[in-house]
Parts: C-alpha cells; sequence; structure tokens
C-alpha cells in the first residue's frame, strides 16, 4: 500500500539531503534560504492550483500574513520565534478561512478576487492607524531575534512539510477527490465527495504552506516592511515556476523552481529586465505550446512523474 | 459644505476618466468572454507614447490620440491572429488567456524598462492653458476637463458603433452569444480582432490622460491599473461596455470622499468594492436585464 | 419485482423555478423498494430538471422529497449520494483526465464508505463490461462507453436507488438490448430505478410503470398500454 | 593523569598559535573591497542611481592617486567597488547583502538610498560584524547602543530634520498650520518633530494628517486642507509625493502664505523637470549641498571643485544625492586613514576618533555614540524669482546662516 508513496518520497530524501549538505560547500545561504522559500511557495500553489484549478494569483497575501502573524507573536507576545513560526502559518489559514467564499467564484474571476483580497490585506496590515499592532507602514524589526541558521532549518522543516502534503495528494485518495473537483465538480460530487470541504481543506493547507513560509522568511529577513512580504512578484515568480515545472506532481514545481530561480539568480539579479522579459516570453511559450509545464513531455512519453 | 461640492463634482470627472480606463477592458470581454490581464500595461504604454510624442515633437496629448489609435490597430491585429484563435481552440480558453496576457504584460513592462528606464515621467497641467475653469463656485484645471470630454466623447463612439453600425450590430451579437453568431455567417474573427484593437486603442487614450488624473506614468503601474479596471467593470457589469460609466462613476466618487474624509484609507477601496460585488453581486449593478441585452 | 415492498421514494409538490419559468411545478412521484418506474413525456416537460433536483445538482424551490423516510430536500450532491441515490448522465460527464479505474474507485471510496473498495470497483466494471479496459483514460472512451462508465461509477456507491437518464439515446439496436437486460439484472440486486427515456419501447421491456410528464408536472401513471389509449398522453406526445 | 593533561597543554597550545599564526601574518590586501548595492528600477531608483554614481566618483579618485592610504599596513591600497542591483526591492537587498558579506567578504559595506533599503542591512551588518556606512538611511531605530557596526554618513535622523523648520514657523508666529506626510517612517518621523515642537509653542496644527506613500493625486486632500484654512501647509512625503502634491497645488490654484517639501532642496533638477520652476516660487524646502555651499573642507574636494570634476567625468549636473554618496566615501577613507589596525571594530573606534573634527562638502561630520548624524543639520531655504523664468534660492532660517529674508506671506 505504501510502496505508491517511494517515489516521492525518493525525490523529497534526495532535496532535503542536497539542501543539508549545501551548505558546508556553498557559502551563500541567503541564495539557498530563497531557493527553499521558493521550493515550498512552490508545492504549496501546487497544493491548490494543481489538484483544484483555482489560481491563486493573492497567493503572497498568505505569505504576508504568516510574516506578519509570526512577527506580531514575537514582539508583542514574545512567543519564541520557532512556535512564532507556526502561529504565522496559522495566521494564514485564518485569512484562508475568512476568504473561503471566494471559491465560488470560478477561474479567472477567482484569480483576480484573491488578487484583490492580498492587495486590500496588504493595506490593511499597512495602515498608519494600526501602528500599534502591525506598526503600520514603518515595518517589522526581529533583529533581537535573528539567528541565520536556526531559520534555515526551519525553512527546510517548511519546505519538508510542504513536499510531504504534495506527496500526499499526489498518491492518496483525498488527492484522487480534489483532481476529481478540477475536472468536473457536478461528476464528482456525484461519486460521493464533499466538494466544499475538500476545496476549503486543500485551500487552507495551502495558505498555512504560505503561511509558514512567510514565517520562516520574516525571521530569517529580521527586517521586513509590509511591501516586502506583500510584494505581487512573490505570487508571480511561484505561478511562473509552477506553470514551468507543470502541476499536480511533486517534482513539475521543484523542477522549476530550481532551473528558473537558479536562472533568477544569475542573470535576473543583475539585469532583472532581462529575466522579466525572459519569464513573460516564456509564458506565452508555455500557454500556447506546453500548457501543462515540462513534466508532461515526460508524461506524454508515459514516464512516470513522482 | 464647500468641501462637500468639490468632492462630489471632482469625483465625477474622475469617474467619467476611470469609466474610460474600464471600457476597453469591457468591450474586450464581452466580445471574446476573456480577461485582458496586459490592459493596464496598454494604458501605460499610451502614457508613454505621449509622453514621448510630447517631449520629442511638442505634442499636444489631443494630438496624440489619432496616433494611439493608428499604432494599436496596427500592432493589434497581428497580435490577435496570432493569439487568440490558437487559445480559443484549447481546453480552458478562459484560464489559459489570463495567464497569456499576464505573460505579455511582463514582455511590455521589460521593454519599457529598457527603452526609457523605470522613471516617472509626466506632462504638465498646463498643456492645455494655465486656465482654471469654474463649476458651481469650484476651481478646476483646465486639463481635467479636457480630460472628461475626451471620456465622454469615447462613450459617444462606443454608443454610436454599437447601436448605429451594422459593424456594431453584429458586434452585439457576437457579445450575446457567440456561437450563434457564428452559425447566422458573422465573421466573429474579423469581429473580435476589430474590438480587440478597439479595447487597446481605448485603453492607451486612458493612457494619454492619465498624466492629469492619476499622475505620474511609470513602466510598472499596469498591474494596479488592471485590478482597478476590473474592479470598475466589475461594478458596472462584465461585457456590457455602457455600463462601465456608472462602475467608474461609483469608484470615482466613492474614492474623492475616502480622500477627503477617511484619506489614509482610500487605498483600499477598490479592491473591497471589487470583492464585495463578485460575491454578492455577481452580475454587475445594473443586474441581469442590461447584461442579456 | 415487487412492487408492494415499501415506499423507498416518496416526491410531492417539487418545485423548480429558473428565473421567473417554473421548470417543475408540483411534481408528484413515488417509488418502492427495487421497482423500476419509467419517466417520459416531450421535451421541455422536467423529467431531466426532476433527476437533477432529486440528485441535489439543482436546488428545488418547494415542495419535499423523502428517500428511506428521511428528508433529502436541498440537500447536496454528496449527501444524497451516501444515503443511496445515485444517477447517470443523459450526456456522460466522466472525469476526463482520470482512468476508469479511477473513476469507479472515487465512488467506491466517497460514495459508499464500507466493504472492500477494489471489490466494489471490479464488480462495478464486470457489470458494464468494462473491466478489460480499467486502464484507459476517459478521455479516451466512446461516447456509449462512457455512459457506462457513469454508471459503473454509480454502482460503486451501492445505491437503492439509480436515476438513468437517458442512456438508450444514440445507441444501436443491439446495445440497447444489452443494457436492458443489464439494468434488470441490476434491478434484481435490488435496487430501484427511474428510467427517463424517449424510447417508450425501451421502457416497455423494463417496465409496465410509467409516468408522463408534461410542462413540468406529473400527468399520467399507468402501463404504457393504459399511456397509449389515454386522450391526454396521447395530444402531449403528438403535439397540439 | 599529568600525561594527559600535558597532552591537553601541548594541544591547546598548538590550536592558540594556530588561530593566533594568522592575525601576526596578515598581509596587507591587495584591494580594498568595498560592497554596495544600487537600484536601477523602482521606486528608489531616482534617488539611488545618483548616490551610487557620487560613490563611484570616489572611487575613481582615490583609484586615480594610486589608492586610498591605510593606516593599518602603512601604506596606499587601491579600492575595488562590488555593487548589484536590488531594484528597489527590499527582499532582493537582504539577499544581496549578505551575498556580498559571505560570498564576496567586502571589507566594509556601503549601503543602498533611503531607510528602506538600508533596513534589511542593518541586522546583517550586527550579526557579521561588517561595518556599513548607511549614507542616507536615517531612520532613529537603525541606531542602538547593542549595535557598534553602524554609522550614518550624511544627514541626520530624520526626526532631527524639522528642527530649524519648527524654529522658523515659531518665530515668525505663523498661527494656522497644516501638515500632511505620507505614512513612512521617513516622513512620519518628521511630522511628529514638528506637529510636537509646534504644540509645545503653543501652535495646534489645524490639520494632521496621514496619506498613503503612494498617493499621486493631491488635488482633494488639498480641497481639504484649504477648508481648515491654514496659513502654512507642511508637505513631507518621497519624491513622487512632492512632484504630485505640487502639481495639484498649482493646477487648483489654491494659494498659501507658506508651503513646505522635502524635496526641491535634494533633488531639484528632478522636481522643476516635473512641475516647473513657477510652481516652486517662494515654497519652502530644506536646502542641501549642491544648494548648500560648503567649499572649506578638510577632505576631498570642496563643492565648486566636485561639481567641476563630477561633470567632467560624468557629464551630468551635481545634485545632492551625488555629493552623498562622494561623501560616504569620504568617510570610508578617512575610517582606513585613521584606524591603526584592520579590524571592524577599529574602523568603528576610528569614526568615532574623527567624529565633530572633519568638514567635507557635506558640511560637519558628527555622530552620536550610537553612529546616528547629529552634525549635518538643515537649515530652511525659500525658492525666489529670479530674471525671466529664473529661479534662486535663499537661506531664510536659522539667522546664522541666513542669506536672505524669507517672503512672509508668499505673494
Amino acid at each position: 500500500m505504501l510502496r505508491r508513496y517511494f517515489p516521492s518520497l525518493g525525490v523529497i530524501l534526495a532535496i532535503v539531503a542536497i539542501l543539508l549538505c549545501l551548505p558546508h560547500f556553498y557559502s551563500n545561504q541567503s541564495f539557498l534560504f530563497n531557493m527553499m522559500l521558493y521550493l515550498a511557495l512552490a508545492e504549496g500553489l501546487n497544493i491548490i492550483y494543481g489538484f483544484t484549478g483555482y489560481l491563486p494569483f493573492g497567493y503572497v497575501g498568505f505569505f504576508g500574513a504568516g510574516a506578519y502573524g509570526a512577527a506580531i507573536a514575537i514582539t508583542l507576545l514574545h512567543i519564541s520565534p520557532f512556535f512564532g513560526v507556526i502561529i504565522g502559518g496559522i495566521a494564514a489559514v485564518l485569512i484562508g478561512i475568512i476568504l473561503i467564499p471566494l471559491l465560488r467564484l470560478s477561474g479567472a474571476y477567482f484569480a483576480i478576487a484573491n488578487l484583490a483580497a492580498s492587495q486590500a490585506l496588504y493595506f490593511v496590515v499597512a495602515n498608519p492607524s494600526l501602528e500599534k499592532i502591525t506598526q503600520g507602514p514603518y515595518g517589522i524589526d526581529l533583529s533581537s531575534v535573528y539567528n541565520a541558521d536556526a531559520s534555515y532549518y526551519t525553512m527546510l522543516g517548511v519546505l519538508v512539510f510542504a513536499m510531504l502534503l504534495v506527496a500526499y495528494m499526489r498518491n492518496s485518495n483525498f488527492g484522487l477527490s480534489l483532481l476529481a473537483i478540477k475536472e468536473d465538480q457536478v461528476t464528482a460530487s456525484l461519486a460521493g465527495v464533499n466538494v466544499v470541504k475538500a476545496r476549503s481543506i486543500a485551500w487552507m493547507l495551502s495558505a498555512f504552506v504560505a503561511g509558514l513560509s512567510g514565517a520562516a522568511f520574516g525571521w530569517y529577513t529580521a527586517v521586513f516592511y509590509p511591501s516586502t512580504v506583500f510584494s505581487l512578484d512573490v505570487s508571480v515568480f511561484t505561478i511562473v515556476f509552477v506553470l514551468f515545472g507543470g502541476i499536480g506532481t511533486v517534482a513539475g514545481p521543484l523542477v522549476g523552481t530550481l532551473i528558473l530561480y537558479s536562472m533568477y539568480n544569475f542573470i535576473g539579479i543583475s539585469t532583472p529586465q532581462y529575466f522579466q522579459l525572459f519569464y513573460g516570453l516564456l509564458i506565452i511559450v508555455l500557454v500556447l505550446f506546453l500548457p501543462d509545464g515540462v513534466a508532461s513531455i515526460l508524461q506524454k512519453g508515459k514516464v512516470y512523474v513522482p | 459644505m464647500n468641501l462637500f461640492a468639490y468632492t462630489i463634482i471632482a469625483g465625477i470627472m474622475y469617474g467619467v476618466f476611470f469609466g474610460l480606463v474600464g471600457l476597453g477592458l469591457n468591450i474586450i470581454f464581452g466580445v471574446m468572454r476573456m480577461i485582458n490581464l496586459a490592459h493596464g500595461d496598454v494604458i501605460m504604454l499610451g502614457s508613454f507614447l505621449a509622453y514621448w510624442l510630447y517631449e520629442l515633437l511638442g505634442f499636444n496629448p489631443l494630438l496624440v490620440v489619432p496616433v494611439a489609435v493608428a499604432v494599436f490597430f496596427l500592432v493589434g491585429f497581428p497580435l490577435y491572429y496570432a493569439l487568440v484563435p490558437r487559445l480559443l481552440r484549447s481546453k480552458d480558453p478562459e484560464m489559459l488567456s489570463f495567464i497569456l496576457f499576464f505573460g505579455v504584460s511582463q514582455v511590455i513592462e521589460a521593454v519599457i524598462i529598457f527603452a526609457f528606464g523605470n522613471n516617472q515621467r509626466s506632462i504638465p497641467f498646463n498643456v492645455f492653458g494655465s486656465a482654471g475653469f469654474d463649476i458651481f463656485g469650484q476651481r478646476f484645471p483646465i486639463a481635467w476637463l479636457v480630460t472628461t470630454l475626451v471620456a465622454l466623447a469615447a462613450f459617444g463612439f462606443i454608443y454610436w458603433y454599437l447601436q448605429h453600425t451594422r459593424m456594431g450590430y453584429a458586434t452585439r451579437a457576437v457579445m450575446a452569444n457567440r456561437d450563434e453568431a457564428m452559425i447566422s455567417g458573422i465573421d466573429v474573427n474579423r469581429i473580435s480582432a476589430v474590438v480587440f484593437c478597439m479595447g487597446l486603442a481605448l485603453a492607451s487614450i486612458a493612457g494619454i490622460f492619465s498624466f492629469f488624473i492619476i499622475g505620474a506614468s511609470y513602466p510598472s503601474m499596469g498591474p494596479e491599473l488592471t485590478t482597478v479596471s476590473f474592479a470598475i467593470i466589475v461594478l458596472g457589469s462584465l461585457g456590457n461596455p455602457l455600463g462601465t460609466i456608472l462602475g467608474g462613476l461609483i469608484y470615482g466618487v466613492a474614492i474623492m470622499f475616502m480622500q477627503s474624509y477617511f484619506s489614509s484609507w482610500a487605498n483600499i477601496l477598490p479592491y473591497v468594492l471589487l470583492i464585495a460585488v463578485m460575491l454578492f453581486k455577481p452580475e454587475g449593478l445594473i443586474g441581469k436585464a442590461a447584461r442579456s441585452a | 419485482m415487487c412492487p408492494n415492498g415499501k415506499h423507498l421514494l416518496k416526491v410531492e409538490g417539487l418545485v423548480k423555478k429558473f428565473g421567473g419559468f417554473r421548470a417543475l411545478n408540483g411534481v408528484n412521484i413515488d417509488v418502492r423498494e427495487g421497482q423500476i418506474v419509467g419517466l417520459a413525456g416531450p421535451n421541455g416537460s422536467g423529467k431531466t430538471t426532476l433527476i437533477n433536483v432529486i440528485s441535489g445538482v439543482y436546488r428545488p424551490d418547494g415542495g419535499s422529497v423523502e428517500f428511506d423516510g428521511r428528508s433529502v430536500y436541498k440537500l447536496p450532491s454528496h449527501k444524497i449520494v451516501r444515503m443511496g441515490i445515485n444517477r447517470t448522465f443523459q450526456v456522460p460527464k466522466p472525469l476526463a483526465g482520470l482512468t476508469v479505474w479511477e473513476n469507479v474507485k472515487l465512488g467506491a471510496v466517497y460514495g459508499s464508505r464500507e466493504g472492500n473498495r477494489r471489490e466494489t470497483v471490479r464488480q462495478a466494471l464486470e457489470i458494464v463490461q468494462l473491466h478489460n479496459m480499467k486502464d484507459s483514460v476517459s478521455a479516451d472512451l466512446t461516447f456509449a462507453q462512457q455512459k457506462l462508465l457513469g454508471l459503473a461509477t454509480a454502482l460503486a456507491t451501492k445505491p437503492k436507488m439509480l436515476l438513468v437518464d437517458e442512456i438508450a439515446a444514440g445507441l444501436s439496436h443491439q446495445e440497447l438490448l444489452w443494457i436492458a437486460e443489464m439494468l434488470l439484472r441490476i434491478q434484481k440486486t435490488g435496487v430501484a430505478m427511474i428510467v427517463v427515456e424517449h424510447h417508450l419501447g425501451f421502457i416497455d421491456t423494463l417496465t409496465s410503470d410509467v409516468v408522463v410528464m408534461n410542462a413540468g408536472a406529473n400527468l399520467f401513471r399507468g402501463s404504457i398500454q393504459e399511456a397509449a389509449q389515454n386522450d391526454e398522453v396521447v395530444e402531449v406526445f403528438l403535439g397540439r | 593523569m599529568s600525561r594527559l593533561k600535558a597532552l591537553f597543554i601541548v594541544i591547546a597550545s598548538a590550536i592558540l598559535v594556530f588561530a593566533a599564526v594568522p592575525s601576526f601574518a596578515k598581509k596587507a590586501p591587495k584591494v580594498i573591497t568595498i560592497g554596495t548595492l544600487y537600484a536601477s528600477s523602482g521606486p528608489f531608483a531616482t534617488s539611488s542611481t545618483p548616490q551610487y554614481e557620487g560613490l563611484k566618483f570616489w572611487v575613481s579618485q582615490v583609484n586615480k592617486e594610486g589608492g586610498v592610504f591605510v593606516k593599518a599596513f602603512n601604506k596606499k591600497i587601491p579600492v575595488k567597488l562590488v555593487a548589484y542591483d536590488d531594484q528597489s526591492k527590499t527582499a532582493t537587498a537582504g539577499m544581496l547583502y549578505n551575498q556580498l558579506i559571505t560570498r564576496d567578504h567586502v571589507d566594509m559595506l556601503a549601503a543602498d538610498f533611503g531607510s528602506v533599503l538600508t533596513s534589511v542591512a542593518v541586522p546583517l551588518a550586527k550579526v557579521h560584524k561588517v561595518m556599513l556606512f548607511d549614507q542616507t538611511g536615517t531612520a532613529a531605530k537603525f541606531f542602538t547602543p547593542d549595535n557598534p557596526y553602524v554609522v550614518l554618513c550624511s544627514l541626520p535622523t530624520s526626526g532631527k530634520w524639522p528642527y530649524a523648520l519648527a524654529d522658523f514657523m515659531i518665530a515668525k508666529k505663523i498661527p494656522r498650520v497644516a501638515i500632511l506626510y505620507a505614512s513612512n517612517d521617513f516622513d512620519q518621523s518628521q511630522a511628529v518633530t514638528l506637529h510636537d515642537k509646534l504644540v509645545k509653542a503653543g501652535i495646534k496644527p489645524v490639520y494632521y494628517q496621514a496619506v498613503p506613500t503612494s498617493t499621486s493625486n493631491y488635488s482633494v486632500l488639498i480641497h481639504s486642507i484649504q477648508a481648515t484654512k491654514p496659513d502654512a501647509v507642511i508637505e513631507f512625503g518621497f519624491p513622487n509625493n512632492d512632484i504630485a502634491f505640487l502639481q495639484g497645488l498649482q493646477a487648483s490654484g489654491v494659494k498659501f502664505k507658506m508651503v513646505f517639501t522635502i524635496f526641491p532642496g535634494q533633488l531639484f533638477e528632478l522636481l522643476e523637470k516635473n512641475v516647473g520652476a513657477k510652481a516652486l516660487y517662494y515654497t519652502y524646502t530644506y536646502p542641501t549641498p549642491p544648494l548648500l555651499k560648503y567649499e572649506k573642507v578638510d577632505l576631498g574636494m570642496g563643492l565648486s571643485q566636485f561639481e567641476q570634476a563630477f561633470k567632467k567625468e560624468t557629464g551630468k549636473e551635481v545634485n545632492f544625492l551625488n555629493v552623498a554618496g562622494y561623501n560616504t566615501g569620504l568617510i570610508m577613507q578617512k575610517t582606513l586613514e585613521t584606524a591603526p589596525k584592520f579590524d571592524q571594530l577599529a574602523f568603528r573606534k576610528a569614526v568615532t576618533g574623527f567624529s565633530g573634527k572633519l568638514m567635507t562638502l557635506d558640511g560637519k561630520f558628527e555622530v552620536d555614540a550610537n553612529g546616528a548624524q547629529v552634525g549635518e543639520m538643515l537649515p530652511v531655504a525659500q525658492f525666489v524669482p529670479k530674471g525671466v523664468g529664473g529661479i534662486e534660492m535663499h537661506i531664510v532660517y536659522p539667522p546664522n546662516m541666513k542669506t536672505a529674508e524669507a517672503v512672509y506671506p508668499a505673494p
């Protein structure tokens, strides 16, 4: 029964082994951290987009909610940063629960409404009248609990959690029921699937991953502003990485992120417009010629992608 | 009281302009059932065209209008035939077009940064003369009046096109039901291509005058404008071009009131409006009757 | 057949509106355990709407629906399915990206929640004779096979009652005979059915108990022979 | 037991010797590497790019003379600048600062422009113990007793900026004051200072409002302000806010006796290009070099010399941020010239050593114990018409720097 999980677990173990060893050979920890961050976000987005077809353009809303949830817990309630990260995840789930009604909207309408929701959340957090709680637009300072190594391994933990979730989705009946909802809600519910419940759970899990990631990022960065953790670039990058890699598998988003984020790091940072132009063109080409991403090339050749 | 009157009048002028901002997005949606996610970037392109012609050749923004229309018809046709028919044949045109136009928007932004850098650009308000004009004892810059008149003219044109031309009649048929229109012998692709170009041209016209209402232009202003435009057309009612003006007016007056009385919360308004309308009144404020027409 | 079994489904005064139009306008129908009821009527008389409402695909606007002594009125589909009602579609809606096996498995896992799931899936596929295609992607099936797949998925939820919507449409005579025989076999396992059909001959092979609908209400109930004698029924079918 | 002890001592001393050897043998590096970031795009590009050019100019100047004199090695060593583009994004900036420290192993860090992009560097400098020369990031919260690794090179922390402005308004006895500020740390801290100082002097502002930093249309706000009938309107914003505010003011035809904005005094050309000289007539600002001219300096070039040399090298007119960038270089130069040892805390000590004793083209360099700038206080200046369509600036406060009397109320 558990044997079907083996390929997915193999991929996860390989990633973990690499990320545990690499810091000893490669000193740019910050690059590795950001890579893990986007890997986790890509898997988190995969949970909702890959398995239910809802494209969350406002995914960064959960990321920001996580960063702020954790920061508020750490600065106001004096909770240890590690538990702060978990609280960040929970904060994102709470936002997710508030936004559940958006799942009634279909396709592009959902995408835009979700984008609007993330922007609204950003403006609420950044509003100076909430300065006592969120520090308003003036930013969060966590330098007193700054710990690069601890937050690095916390992020690795979040990544492992996200990958395990997707592995579960990929191989379980629950994942199958989500794929069914994505194909046809009526047919799925006539097979006995509780559509509203299943997609809400997927939505909240996806939010949880983004919240944890945002919280770990906040801890690692130590000083951040609303505009940092609610930057639309977070959504955009994650979506592009996932689209490129391919959805619905554990490996697809990983491959997409590893390739594109490395590329971003080497060409994007010195001349960001080149990268923007590149991924803009890449999206157009993908939509027209390879709408299911790189992984679909293998799948068309009947190769199993974990 | 003075402030109240000013707020209302300013809100109406602001709103008419924002109707124009949403108009191009709405007619494209009406005919093609696609959301042009690069809409805000086309507005940005219009403003950069105006800026460039003003700086280089001293063009008055009004003179840029015909140039913009010509440019976007020339660009729009090949773009339509290169992208859209292929999309319509795919298994999920709505979602794929959404993502595709997102890619287009990123390309536009990157190219403009290459060409112009990422600095803010603006055309001075006094390009139409430095005199102000008075409405009910309130003084407004002349540039606002010109902008409002241009926006009204654009709505007038669309009304005339839809109601009084043969092609407009066919366009309405496509808006009502694309498949039936195709069966009844209308060249749906040609109509769509023309309307697509029209939508782009209208967006660029909004861009030309955006300096006077929105403020300075910069290459990355697109996505925010797209969201605001979408809020406006959802408010008005999706797929009903003339309804856009209602959405614009509500948005304009509301944002002016927010700025006057709750200024620090003003920027949250379009997003909250958008979500509220989508969840509670998804058919838009004009409702079904206007939509099925 | 056991026409004297106890009441399984009881529909009373059911109403469904689309805007101002009343697609169902007070429908009454009851079905006993293990009974097959044929449902006939002209296009637009509300047959498919009735099935959509009973199975929870549409929300009703009035009346009552009782199943097995409990109300299923306004319940969501998955709850109705788990109580023992399932259906097929006139135009099949398989989960196109999933395999035949996965389609049916979903029903076994979420719809019935009992017994050996593997066995349930295998049996359902054997009844509709799709077992040899279990690893095919369902998008690759023919139209008729997709209909059968829908039936198998429904069977995997172990229903006490099946709502069969125009299963005969577009099939050859041979296939019709085979399907009729299969439905009768399913009935023998204790499954009641409402069989919506244009094709009165097909209904005749299944049951002598027919309900005729017109304009969103039931017009007649009795045998096909009686229906043929009824002036109103004849008028409805032949047009005014 | 004693054998074990002896072994332990041998090992321990071996470790000590090995650990100590590198520090004895520390050779002079071939180049001094200085890491910095700049933004080629995004909201800070207009400010960051000129600041970066100023720093680059300093590098080319010292290298022309064979490098910077490093006291620890008693010789001149060339300077190498390692710079990355953060696109005005804090997330990217954080990653790049880290890269400068951990991969490029720079000897000193110079921050990017402004508080937002500097903020992410401050904790990194503290954690990795690298001196951060903060160029224009003026948030007071960067400078804390537990972090010796940050020094603010030009401009005081933003909360201190409006000191002279407040005194000016109190001296002028302006009764009705409106304060409108963009909600960010930089502007809010100034608004709070000004508000508190005025209230203390018995002037309660009639209007005191925050608006989002993204505000781009001020016309309605200007009318709300007008409704409170103020004499003076103080607008604190970023350059984009100031441009939009001045444009709105001009377009609406509303007049106030006194109008103050921040950035005409720092980015005069940008403002003039966008709003026109006319819109600036009789408005007030904080003057900074090159509008403020410091010619007698202890180190580097005086302002006029700098203006000429910079123009010759880059073909551009000098603005304040060019001066700030160049000034950062000078502070680093002075640090290397005076630090007796080549390590980070010695650098910091050296800065404290020359604090208050160094005059550059940016004014008097003086930092407090936490590294915050207290020397370069900002006076108040007013723009007045000059000839046909021309404009010039007078310093109107404080009295010891005054070049002309303020024209108040504005005609």
